[in-house]
């Protein structure tokens, strides 16, 4: 079994609402140090052995569902877990 | 994993761990004199949450019998998960308001997304199709940043679980007074249609027919959280902690659609929503009213987490779920209706005629206890009520009449309150238009939707200025039922009934129990005068913060009858040069 | 003329497209279930509002995947009328039937209110009843209609003419006040606002009747043109 | 100046639909071996040297703002960005 850990951002140059409005709120709590937040998913998948290709499997997953390739990237890391 | 120890039942008495649970040292008592021993520790959860004054109205019942609930075209007074009134052609309106203000003021977003979701499956589960949603806010003043987020949530909560699920949200009030401060009310009241021929009740009818399980998985959110403080245990304490509830707007609206195919099948023979006290409170009732028993296996009810406990399972109100009962040997048919949906509808019981509520977990009765006592037998308190001190100071009082110097600069004034202001920033954010069906959007009066198919519509509000209710509970009751009918019979219809939310403070408070019967009877003879009964409604009480009690707000919420959409009016002035009358005193 | 709207789990404006076409257009419409397996008999498509799936992870991403979404790429290539409505429109956007994609309104907000639009196109199949220019008032509801593109998109959007729908005061913060686009072939539209909640004045206004119109006109002339 | 990644995750017990939908369809796009998935938010903060120290600045703006403690946990990492 593995714990396949998902991230998923905003390319670098599309505009993201939510972070403009979590800075700008964070500067008017009086964070003026905080000059920028970028908002993405992370997403925690659990995926059991099987004969497909563990990399490929997570990279169909991702660019067919998880990300929108117009406008997201992604990334992941691979944790194998050995059941207790 | 190490089992849990739960208590045994002479634990339970010994150590009082029925008073954590809600219940009184003279409630355990009758407790065990009905049944004749000792309850275990999951019988003991089932009377604590079934007596409390949520499910039980013990408190409130001697109050709630002032109201006026027949008349003519009352098809279904209080009593069942929503009331229904006639509006002729074979048709009816369903509906009732439902207050979410303990887990709004917890968790805004979600506690009112939440209660939206309760009520509107209050609706479906009458077998109505839920046509609108209004809502009635109460928070403290603006100027804290506290109150700015809950009110911001609530609103995105509302918006959020109404406009996903697809009903428009048509209207609702608002106001802001700093008795809310620490405690914000959320009141939702769903709307919804009926043709007579399709009623349906919770009634658990049949002996061995088969009781089904529809919606969501069962989690642990929602269990009464101070019962975990006194839990013996385990290293898994953490994981048992009482979670939020988290609504899923989607599964509602593939539970509303599926629930809605069900009820033209004749395999149906009753239906409940599980709301609070889930599957207690669906079970216990759905057998009681119909003079059965059930029996259900708790290894058959879906799970969301593992390791849950009897108690845990009964006690849980985990969002989205539904409890029918259907007649035996149909479950494929059932099962095919609801996979269509991506449901699955299982089935984890019988009805008896033993008129007992048993439970079966591991193979083992872990609860077995007569219906009757869990839904009928909660005892009934007669709080003692007083006249609170400033209301008599008060009323010694002159009466004072404001002088005003400069009308225009007191207009921009009172325009510019929170309270009276435009409120187009809340309900743009909710889809008041889905369905095609809102002749009147929000900024009106009432509400106004018409139905498809026919000349008729349907005209809705909800109504309180607490403030009068507070400085004189009795003439506020009449005054917030006289609003909501002004409101009604502005728009062009005709008031039909009423449902009420009463949200008080604390009813052992003898001063607040006052304000709870005065208003009582303020709103019973505006029912009476104006020919309204009360179809239903909720109580909610306790609302206090550190000791001071919120004003009395007993939320009215009100439907009428338009008999033809060209009486539809509005509240806007129409063309240069029409007149303007002022009616009235 | 006989439409399809197609129905996904969580589709919550089917309703109201289904009366439009029956009751205010006078056409035929039927709804169809999102695992159908065939469209051939319907002359458009039609993808309406809602949350499908909940709008979960993000909107229209996992609709898109539904069996019917193969028809409709079916019913695309083969050149018949598709109109995408607000999660219809981020539905056509994640599956690739239309160039771009949907972000959070600006404010962050879910908008509902009537908007007034711009018809900056009214050469496509679903304008022509439109005059160039004219504004419109449609209702918008929605809490991601802020639409994206990159650079070269946008410059073949206007290349080809694709922009049909624009807001005259952007409510979402889209790219260039887009409301509604088509394909480059010309007969797939997305718009955002909603113009079968536009189709009887006793709710508002009835600017949106016309879209429908304009395309039973086009799908006509094309049958006689065959015929 | 700092980038911070943060990560929000919705407590164990809390129900997650979102997760819930994606898993669901992923099976159904014939991906079994995806057992399970929960989402949360992964947001990036571009955060100036100041004066406060940085840990405490991290965990006021994630706990009163980035995470909703009632039914979210948070964790975070730190780099230092050497200014080019
Ligand atoms: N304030 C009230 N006025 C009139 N009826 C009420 C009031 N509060 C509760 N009721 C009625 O009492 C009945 C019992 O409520 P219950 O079944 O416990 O509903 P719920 O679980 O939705 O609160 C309901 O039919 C409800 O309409």
């Amino acid at each position: 079994m593995f714990k396949v850990k998902v991230y998923v951002t905003l390319r670098e140059s599309v505009l993201d609402p939510q972070g403009k409005a979590v800075t700008h709120s964070l500067q008017s709590l009086n964070y003026p140090e905080v000059s920028d937040v970028r908002i993405g998913k992370y997403m925690e998948l659990t995926i059991e052995k099987s004969e497909r290709d563990l990399d490929e499997v997570i990279n169909e997953v991702c660019s067919k569902l998880l990300a929108n390739p117009v406008i997201e990237d992604y990334r992941y890391e691979v944790e194998e877990c050995v059941p207790q | 994993m190490l089992l849990k120890h739960e208590p045994r039942p002479d634990q339970v008495k010994s150590e009082k761990l029925y008073q954590q649970m809600g219940l009184s040292d003279e409630e355990f008592t009758l407790v065990e004199n009905i049944l004749g021993r000792t309850p275990n520790y999951t019988e003991t959860g089932l009377f604590s949450v079934m007596w409390s004054e949520h499910c039980s109205y013990k408190n409130s019942k001697p109050v709630l019998k002032k109201f006026p609930i027949t008349g003519e075209k009352v098809l279904q007074g209080p009593g069942e998960g929503a009331g229904i009134v006639d509006i002729g052609d074979e048709q009816a309106v369903v509906f009732k308001i439902e207050s979410h203000n303990h887990p709004s003021a917890i968790e805004p977003y979600q506690g009112a997304a939440t209660g939206v979701g309760g009520i509107i499956r209050d609706i479906f589960s009458m077998g109505a199709r839920p046509i609108a949603i209004l809502n009635s806010l109460r928070f403290g003043e603006l100027d804290s940043a506290r109150v700015r987020y809950l009110f911001k949530e609530v609103v995105a909560g509302i918006a959020g679980y109404g406009n996903c699920i697809g009903i428009p949200t048509v209207g609702g009030e608002i106001q802001f007074e700093s008795s809310y401060d620490g405690n914000p009310l959320v009141n939702a009241m769903c709307v919804g249609l009926i043709d007579h021929k399709d009623i349906k009740k919770g009634l658990a009818q049949g002996v061995g027919n088969t009781v089904m399980y529809v919606g969501a998985k069962t989690g642990r959110d929602g269990i009464h959280g101070a019962t975990f403080a006194s839990e013996e245990l385990t290293e898994q304490s953490d994981e048992n902690r009482p979670a939020v509830q988290v609504g899923d707007p989607f599964m509602e609206k593939l539970l509303l659609e599926a629930c809605l195919e069900l009820i033209h099948s004749d395999a149906l023979v009753g239906i409940q929503d599980m709301g609070a006290a889930g599957l207690t409170s669906s079970s216990a009732e759905m057998a009681s009213k119909a003079g059965m028993g059930i029996e259900m296996n708790l290894d058959l009810v879906p799970q969301r987490e593992t390791g849950m406990t009897a108690y845990e399972m009964m006690l849980s109100e985990s969002q989205e779920r539904m409890l029918i009962v259907i007649k035996k040997g149909r479950e494929q048919e059932i099962n095919e209706l609801f996979s269509k949906y991506d449901l699955e509808a299982v089935a984890i019981g019988t009805v008896t005629d033993d008129k007992k509520l048993r439970l079966i977990h591991n193979g083992e009765v872990v609860a077995d206890v007569p219906v009757d006592a869990l839904a009928e037998d909660a005892p009934v308190y007669h709080k003692p009520s007083k006249v609170p001190a400033y209301f008599e100071e008060f009323q010694a009082m002159e009466q004072e009449i404001p002088q005003v110097s400069d009308l225009k600069e007191t207009l921009v004034k009172l325009l510019s309150q929170p309270t009276i202001a435009s409120k187009e920033w809340v309900y743009q954010q909710y889809d008041y238009m889905v369905r095609t069906n809102t002749v009147v959007s929000p900024g009106s009066d009432a509400a106004v939707v018409r139905i498809r198919g026919t000349r008729k519509a349907l005209a809705m509000t909800t109504d309180c200025n607490s403030r009068y209710v507070y400085l004189d509970p009795e003439v506020g009751g009449k005054i917030a039922v006289a609003e909501a009918a002004r409101n009604i019979v502005c728009s062009g219809a005709e008031p039909l009934a009423i449902t009420d939310n009463l949200n008080f403070g604390n009813p052992e408070k003898p001063e607040v129990f006052w304000q709870i019967e005065k208003a009582a009877d303020g709103i019973s003879e505006a029912c009476r005068v104006l020919g309204t009964p009360v179809i239903g409604g909720n109580v909610s009480l306790y609302n206090e913060t550190s000791g001071t009690a919120i004003y009395p707000t007993p939320v009215i919420g009100m439907v009428g009858l338009v008999t033809d959409i060209d009486h539809i009016t509005t509240q806007s002035f129409k063309n240069n040069g029409d007149l303007i009358y002022l009616v009235g005193e | 003329m006989k439409f399809a709207v197609i129905v996904f789990p969580g589709s919550n404006c089917d309703i109201d497209m289904y009366h439009a076409i029956k009751d205010e257009l006078g056409e035929q419409v039927e709804y169809v279930w999102h695992d159908t397996e065939s469209l051939d008999e319907f002359d458009g498509i039609l993808l309406p509002g809602g949350f499908s799936y909940g709008d979960y992870l993000r909107t229209g991403a996992i609709a898109r995947f539904s069996k019917v979404m193969k028809e409709v790429v079916k019913a695309a290539d083969a050149g018949k009328p598709i109109l995408g409505v607000c999660n219809g429109f981020q539905i056509l956007l994640e599956a690739g039937l239309l160039p771009g994609a949907m972000r959070r309104n600006e404010s962050l907000s879910f908008i509902c209110k009537p908007v007034e639009l711009k018809v900056v196109n009214n050469q496509s199949m679903f304008s022509t009843a439109y005059t160039q220019g004219e504004t419109i008032s449609i209702p918008v509801a929605h809490g991601e209609g802020n639409y994206y593109c990159d650079e070269e998109t946008l410059a073949n959007l206007k290349a080809n003419n694709q922009i049909v729908f624009t807001y005259q005061d952007n409510p979402n913060g889209s790219l260039e006040d887009i409301a509604g686009i088509i394909n480059e072939r010309g007969n797939v539209l997305g718009m955002m606002p909603h113009p079968e909640r536009a189709v009887d004045e006793l709710l508002g206004g009835a600017d949106g009747l016309k879209l429908f119109q304009s395309i039973v006109r086009s799908w006509r002339e094309a049958n006689v043109v065959k015929a």
